[in-house]
């Protein structure tokens, strides 16, 4: 399963992306720079949710959790605290209440999981809140110091690199190896020696800290966070679309898609917005019927030709 | 209800334009006719082509009257059931469950009364009637995938090596009740490796081989006949009558 | 508190529950026995509640009459989406598992096409009507009458679609489908026909219950993912699959959040359901009553 | 006639936020702008008329979508003024950025202290606060002798803030509080809690809800015969909806936020009909009428100094504005002159009750059995 | 019994009601052949699922190395030197036949030392007989290439313990045959010890040197095969007239 490819061209690619969106701020106008920065934000997002939940097919929908769980570590913190510390707390909250869920969670698959993580991400919402209203009575909060938008930019720019090159990393490692035995089936890779649960807490962990130093990045940029906004399970749903219709096994897929997903959700959305989120629906059924691997394997498609299946049966219905 | 008389002329089939079978016939008369061959000969896929769960050309009459290709249960409706290769049991469904939803175009009554009867052959079966039909071990569940295929009411029942995973008196019990239900009026088609054990029960029987009848006739003659023996039961039965 | 207090609230509970039971049913048909977990499933609901609420306030026919009508609209509607997605994703998954993984992906899809499509029609606005509000007062307690009437068709569904499922093979048919399709042929069931036809019953019973809703609460186009959540906590309270369970769980539910409202507050609701499902997913994934 | 005014916002038109902000907030956009082009255009300082075009987005009811949006109008559009999203929320995430790019913004679906306390000097709220609008509501309570009540409120931002506010007035009178019970958003059902309320028997019921559960509660206190004296519920009141979910008849008596209708001035009289004739629905009566007035005040503001952002705001800091729902005068961020109102349905019209000095009709002190 | 490569103590599982393992009490010496025989359901495969820790058993003890295994991982057992396939095999679909063996080179197999015969996953290939197939996806492979490629996943663990559960389900008396001549092999020159469950029991007898029968989850008995097919209570449960045939 390990791919043959070469982590060399890979490493590359992503310098070679990394530096260019590293020149954005300096060339592109502000919108251009908020619109990057959103790729940018979905692509780290995805590309690290991809890295556990895409081997593994835990379908996980707890992304927006550990968002919000970075957006409130940073609310907390900044002004106290310097930025990256409190982007760091982000991800340690985050990756703790991963580890612990997870621990919880793990030893259930398939819908199953994705709903009881589901329910997970709204137990959280609802505690911080009522937390919150019973400690500090009130549930939103102000963030008053904020950093340049340059330096969110930037933070998030190395957030994504750190995402994909993590992928790469992971990919070309036993770690990835034991993932994708445990996305292939469970029981047997533990017979071949894997120790899965270990494996799992630590990939669920791996992808959640990421989402919580996002969500403790964005944070600054809405000056105000509340649980209803931070919590919103739809940066998880969306999360896991880009994700899928990017190809959640591959390695440049989610990447490939938040930044179709976000050119097409800025151009449709101007004009149609109703019509934009239904296009978003019909081009995920679209693809999850047609292109189940994901826009990455229409271009692989053509090149890596597959040994011919004469076992391809199946069928459900 | 007179058994069936299963005539097949001109067969072919295979996977995605990958033909196995080519220009097969055959004949099933009412009794027990056995289906011999070596791994990836063809048993199997004639025997799904038969019962429409793939792609076929050429004609398969029973009792005159053409059955329609890759439409399974329009054969079922005709009185055809296939114990397939893999089982395909329902597995998260009790075995009673499994046994029931094999009568799923038959009464109620019907049901209840066929159950009874599979019950009877499989005793073990009854004892296990709400484990899920996934837990049970190999052999229990190649059991409940016979009885399953005899709560229809077949008038021609298929088997795809039907002792598979069977333990030898399991094997003996099996095919005793298969040469019952060809006597009770079923027309009975059955793919087997247990050769010695096959032909013994068997009233006719077929050789095939790459896709092809390379011999045919009753099962005595299959037997005897010096070719059967060398290919299928291994030297030492070729010397030891 | 007074007993007759007492009754009162288990009452509203026991009412609210049949409520939350009826928001089930069609995704139990569907999740449960077809293993199509529809995120959809309150978006369909929402159409349902468009329906009824424009047949009512434009053209005057009665919400009662709608309730038929949204159960056919979409159960024809649930047998295209069928034909148009599900028969294929069916026909080229894998396994079991796999095709939840993408049912569920294209349920997503669904409810974004859904949910969009009634905002561009119907706009964002906030609606809704009067129907049968008045109240009916039951030895000495008072409950609307649209909510009586709710109640009370939601307990004849489940209890007729306990009572199809127990004495057809219906139900078994469909689960034996999903686990092996070819098993199912084998046994001579219509694959072709049932799973669209079980698909757009559960559609139809969606589109029932959202008809039923609008009398009683206002309706938009953002209206559906609770009652999804909603119905997802009853199967699970109940078992999926489980009729007879998700009514019980339903009632329950229901129970449980008056009495939790009434000593605590509602606040604490959200928390209450959902540390209960997730409880219940932990300790007895396969729901409360099962033995 | 010179190139058009370009004016920027974003706005959910889908997503949970559509619900307020398409009634309360969008129309008025499109129906200024359709108004003013018909008359010719916007009057720019020096007596050039010029068209107004409306550069607008969805914010899909998102932060991030929202706040995207605005970086682009003020970033790259470089638009010439822009107008404030929906929400609390989303005005939190905008106001700094209007600030920071000197954009002033007068905004319609503000409400809170905290954002007022933020001092950005290019945000205006246009609302009256919470201390203001739970004032008047005491000081109705106190003065129709009102001896104890019941509160519900919500767990978010709007519903806390009034809570507290409401709990800071009613400390200073003789009111007893028999019961406060706070509920989520989205709540589906509340009779429990109304059940017990009615056993306490208040005399006035305090609801600090949004529209759905205004209806919610509406109906289910409709449902159990649950009938005090007032009947207050907040946000939603003000709808038209309201008077045709509960009817004309069941609304009669309903208390809530509200305070402007078609009698407070001409100004309101002829938006009113204007509105109803271009979107077939009414306005709302509290909400609406301030968007309105933001609308008119940024007008004037244009046809006295020009399109200079920093001369606009300091217009708007420093004038007495004359708008349909009064007098409008900011100190700092905040509309300190518009009073806290409260707002009757009487027969089919949303009737300023309180205070007597804006009052468009006389306070039923007894809301009649529903 | 010092010297024990595996011993079972009392194991016992139980489902439900259902003793599907009774109180077994077994051992396994280094480089021993056995074969496991029973009729269906007597509790061959969950015997093996239980001495692998795909299922802990309900109570009794299981000893590796002198180490209480009981209710541990499957992963633990791997890491021990304990290999098995499954009566169904359970392939990586998607993956290739190499990289199949691959997976267990890399996680079990990593942690043992490497048999001479086996160093990589071309040589284990090529001992099962699947140097064609290397890179087929699993899933396009027949069943009992699938037996086979299991097989050679389990070697690739590099274990001392080989558990085959019905490896030559549905293949004729030659090919039976000669599955029973690779396990030789692989007893003889690798020094595995071997437990082979198979009803083909004429084949079976005749090249394992201890067989043990179960009957109910209960051992019945365990000895070389002329003493067991002897037996009269093994006969009457399990062989029925079999090996009268053969004998005749
Ligand atoms: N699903 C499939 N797709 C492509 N080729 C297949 C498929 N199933 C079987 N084949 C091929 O068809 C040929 C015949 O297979 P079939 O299963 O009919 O043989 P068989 O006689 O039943 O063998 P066995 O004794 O092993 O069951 C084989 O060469 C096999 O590789
Ligand atoms: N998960 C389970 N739940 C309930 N019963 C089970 C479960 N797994 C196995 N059993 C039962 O335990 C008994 C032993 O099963 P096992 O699979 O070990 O038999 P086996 O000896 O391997 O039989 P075969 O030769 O048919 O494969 C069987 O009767 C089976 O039905
Ligand atoms: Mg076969
Ligand atoms: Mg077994």
């Amino acid at each position: 399963m390990r791919p043959p490819s070469l982590p060399r061209r890979d490493l590359l690619v992503l310098a070679v992306l990394g530096l260019a969106s590293l020149a954005v701020p300096f060339v592109a106008s502000e919108f251009l720079m908020s619109l990057a920065l959103s790729c940018l934000m979905y692509a780290a997002l995805s590309s690290s949710w991809a890295l556990f939940c895409g081997s593994t097919r835990y379908l996980s929908l707890a992304t927006s959790a550990f968002f919000g769980l970075g957006a409130y570590a940073s609310a907390l913190v900044l002004g106290q605290l310097p930025w990256l510390v409190a982007i760091g707390l982000g991800a340690l909250l985050a990756a703790a209440v991963a580890a612990v869920m997870g621990a919880a969670v793990l030893h259930l698959r398939g819908t199953y999981f994705a709903v009881l993580t589901f329910g997970m991400t709204e137990l959280i919402h609802h505690a911080v809140t009522y937390f919150e209203k019973q400690v500090t009575g009130t549930v939103g909060r102000v963030l008053t110091t904020v950093p340049e938008p340059n330096t969110v930019y930037f933070t998030m720019l190395g957030l994504a690199v750190a995402a994909v090159a993590v992928s790469i990393a992971v990919r070309r490692s036993r770690f990835g190896l034991a993932l994708a035995g445990i996305g292939a089936d469970e029981q047997r890779a533990q017979t071949l020696g894997v120790n899965t649960r270990r494996v799992k807490i630590v990939g669920f962990t791996l992808t959640a800290a990421f989402a919580g130093a996002v969500g403790a990045a964005m944070a600054v940029r809405w000056t105000y966070i509340d649980p209803v906004t931070v919590f919103n399970p739809f940066i998880g749903f969306q999360t896991v679309l880009i994700a899928l219709i990017g190809g959640a096994a591959t390695l440049w897929g989610p990447l490939i898609a938040a930044v179709v997903f976000s050119l097409l959700a800025e151009t449709l959305r101007l004009q149609l917005p109703q019509i934009y989120m239904m296009t978003l629906g019909v081009l995920l059924i679209l693809c999850v019927l047609y292109l189940p691997g994901g826009l990455a394997s229409l271009r692989w498609g053509m090149w890596k030709r597959r040994v011919p299946a004469p076992g391809e049966e199946g069928g459900h219905g | 209800m007179s058994p069936a008389h299963l005539r097949v002329q001109g067969l072919a089939a295979g996977y995605g334009g990958f033909l196995v079978l080519r220009d097969l016939s055959l004949e099933a008369a009412p009794g027990l006719t056995v289906i011999l061959g070596p791994n990836g000969a063809g048993k199997t896929t004639l025997l799904k082509a038969l019962a429409g769960l793939i792609a076929r050309t050429g004609d398969v009459l029973l009792d005159g009257e053409p059955l329609p290709p890759l439409n399974a249960s329009a054969a079922v409706r005709r009185g055809l059931s296939l114990v397939p290769e893999g089982r395909q049991l329902f597995a998260q469904m009790t075995v009673s469950e499994n046994l029931e939803l094999g009568g799923w175009l038959s009464t109620k009554a019907e049901r209840t009364e066929r159950l009874q009867q599979a019950f009877a052959d499989f005793p073990k079966l009854r004892e296990r009637a709400q484990q899920l039909a996934g837990t049970m071990s190999g052999g229990e569940q190649q059991m409940v995938a016979v009885a399953r295929a005899m709560m229809s009411a077949p008038r021609l029942l298929l088997l795809d090596e039907p002792s598979l995973g069977l333990a030898p008196r399991m094997v003996d019990e099996l095919l005793a009740i298969a040469r019952r239900i060809a006597d009770a009026g079923t027309t009975v088609l059955m793919v087997e490796q247990n050769v010695r054990k096959a032909l013994a029960v068997a009233d006719r029987g077929y050789v095939l081989e790459r896709g092809a009848l390379v011999a045919s006739g009753p099962a005595a003659e299959l037997a005897r006949s010096s070719a059967v023996r060398e290919a299928y039961l291994g030297p030492q039965a070729a010397a030891n009558p | 508190m007074p007993l007759f207090s007492w009754l009162e609230l288990i009452a509203s509970g026991l009412i609210t529950g049949g409520i939350y039971a009826l928001v089930a049913l069609g995704l139990n048909l569907q999740y449960g026995l077809m293993r199509i977990l529809n995120i959809a499933h309150g978006e369909f609901l929402m159409l349902g509640a468009y329906l009824t609420w424009m047949a009512s306030t434009t053209l005057g026919v009665s919400p009662l009459a709608m309730v038929p009508v949204s159960f056919l609209v979409m159960m024809a509607l649930g047998i295209v989406i069928h034909r148009l997605c599900f028969r294929r994703l069916a026909a080229t998954s894998p396994n079991l598992d796999v095709f939840e993984a993408r049912g569920l992906m294209v349920a997503f899809g669904l409810m974004f096409v859904v949910q969009n499509f009634a905002s561009w029609v119907w706009g964002g606005d906030l609606r809704g009507y009067d129907y049968l509000a008045a109240p009916v007062s039951i030895g000495g307690a008072q409950f609307a009458g649209n909510k009586l009437l709710v109640f009370g068709l939601a307990l004849l569904f489940s209890g007729a679609l306990i009572v199809l499922l127990r004495i057809t093979l219906l139900g078994k048919g469909v689960r034996a489908l999903m686990q092996s399709p070819v098993g199912a042929q084998l046994v001579g069931i219509d694959t072709a026909r049932l799973h669209p036809l079980m698909f757009g019953v559960g559609l139809g019973l969606s589109g029932m219950a959202g008809a039923l809703l609008s009398m009683a609460y206002t309706i938009s186009p953002a209206m559906g993912e609770p009652y999804t959540v909603t119905a997802l906590i009853v199967i699970t309270l109940g078992g999926f699959g489980s009729m007879s369970g998700a009514l019980l769980g339903g009632l329950l539910l229901g129970v449980i959040e008056a009495l939790g409202m009434h000593f605590t507050n509602p606040s604490l609701k959200a928390l209450l359901s959902y540390t209960v499902f997730i409880a219940v997913l932990l300790l007895r994934p396969r729901g409360l009553f099962s033995k | 006639q010179g190139a058009p005014v370009r004016i920027g916002y974003a706005i959910a038109r889908t997503g949970p936020w559509t619900g307020g902000a398409q009634v309360s907030q969008e129309p008025n956009y499109l129906l200024w702008t359709e108004q003013v082009n018909a008359a010719g255009g916007l009057s720019v300082k020096g007596g050039a008329r010029r068209r107004i075009e409306l550069i607008s987005s969805d914010d899909r009811s998102d932060m991030e979508t929202c706040v995207r949006s605005y970086e682009k109008l003020m970033g790259s559009d470089k638009v010439d003024l822009i107008l404030p999203p929906w929400g609390s929320n989303a005005n939190f995430g905008i106001a700094p950025l209007a600030n920071r790019h000197g954009y002033p913004m007068l905004a319609p679906t503000a409400l809170s202290r905290k954002l007022i306390d933020m001092n950005l000097p290019y945000f205006f709220s246009l609302l009256q606060q919470p201390d203001r609008m739970m004032g008047a509501l005491v000081d109705m309570l106190v003065a129709n002798n009102v001896k104890n009540v019941a509160i519900v409120y919500m767990d978010d931002l709007f519903g806390l803030e009034n809570f507290a506010a409401l709990n800071n007035a009613l400390k200073k009178t003789s009111i007893h509080v028999l019961e406060r019970k706070s509920y989520p958003l989205g709540v589906k059902d509340l009779s429990p809690v109304l059940r017990d309320m009615k056993a306490m028997n208040p005399d006035a019921f305090i609801g600090i809800t949004y529209p759905p559960d205004t209806i919610l509660a509406s109906k289910q206190s409709k449902e159990i015969g649950f009938n005090p004296k007032f009947f207050y519920a907040s946000v939603g009141t003000a709808f038209q909806l309201y008077k045709e979910v509960m009817t004309p008849a069941g609304a009669e008596g309903v208390t809530g936020m509200g305070s402007w209708n078609t009698k407070t001035s001409p100004g309101a009289k002829a938006y009113f009909e204007a509105h109803t004739k271009r979107f077939g629905k009414e306005p709302d009566r509290w909400a609406s009428g301030h968007c309105w007035a933001g609308l008119e005040i940024m007008q004037a503001a244009v046809a006295k100094v020009g399109l200079d952002r920093k001369a606009i705001r300091d217009y708007v800091a420093n004038t007495n504005h004359k708008t349909i729902v009064g007098d409008i005068k900011f100190t700092g961020s905040e509309n300190t002159s518009t009073p806290g109102t409260v707002s009757q349905w009487q027969k089919g019209e949303f009737e300023v009750v309180w205070p007597q000095s804006v009052a468009t009709a006389k306070l039923n002190p007894s809301k009649p059995a529903w | 019994m010092a010297d024990a490569l595996l011993q079972a103590r009392d194991l016992t599982v139980r489902f439900g009601g259902l003793t599907a393992v009774d109180a077994v009490n077994a051992s396994l010496r280094p480089g021993e052949l056995v074969g496991i025989i029973g009729p269906n359901g007597a509790g061959k495969t969950t015997f093996f699922n239980a001495i692998s820790g795909v299922i802990a058993p309900t109570s009794g003890a299981l000893l590796v190395d002198g180490q209480d295994l009981a209710g541990q991982g499957p992963h633990r057992y791997a890491a021990h030197g304990i290999a098995r396939t499954f009566q169904t095999p359970r392939v990586f679909a998607d993956m290739t036949a190499a990289a199949n063996i691959d997976f267990g080179l890399q996680f079990a197999g990593r942690l043992r030392p490497a048999p001479a015969l086996l160093p990589d996953a071309d040589a284990i290939l090529a001992l099962i007989g699947l140097s064609r197939q290397a890179l087929y996806p699993a899933a396009a492979i027949t069943p009992s290439q699938q037996r086979l490629l299991e097989i050679g996943m389990a070697l690739a663990t590099r274990p001392r313990i080989l558990l085959l559960d019905e490896v030559a389900a549905g293949l004729t008396e030659a090919e039976v045959e000669a599955m029973a001549r690779l396990i030789r092999r692989l007893r003889d020159e690798m020094g595995l010890a071997v437990v082979w469950i198979e009803h083909a029991v004429t084949t079976l007898l005749r090249h394992v040197e201890r067989v043990i029968v179960l009957h109910q989850g209960r051992k019945i008995a365990d000895g070389t095969p002329a003493e067991v097919v002897r037996n009269a209570e093994v006969v009457e449960a399990y062989l029925g007239d079999e090996m009268n045939e053969e004998t005749a």
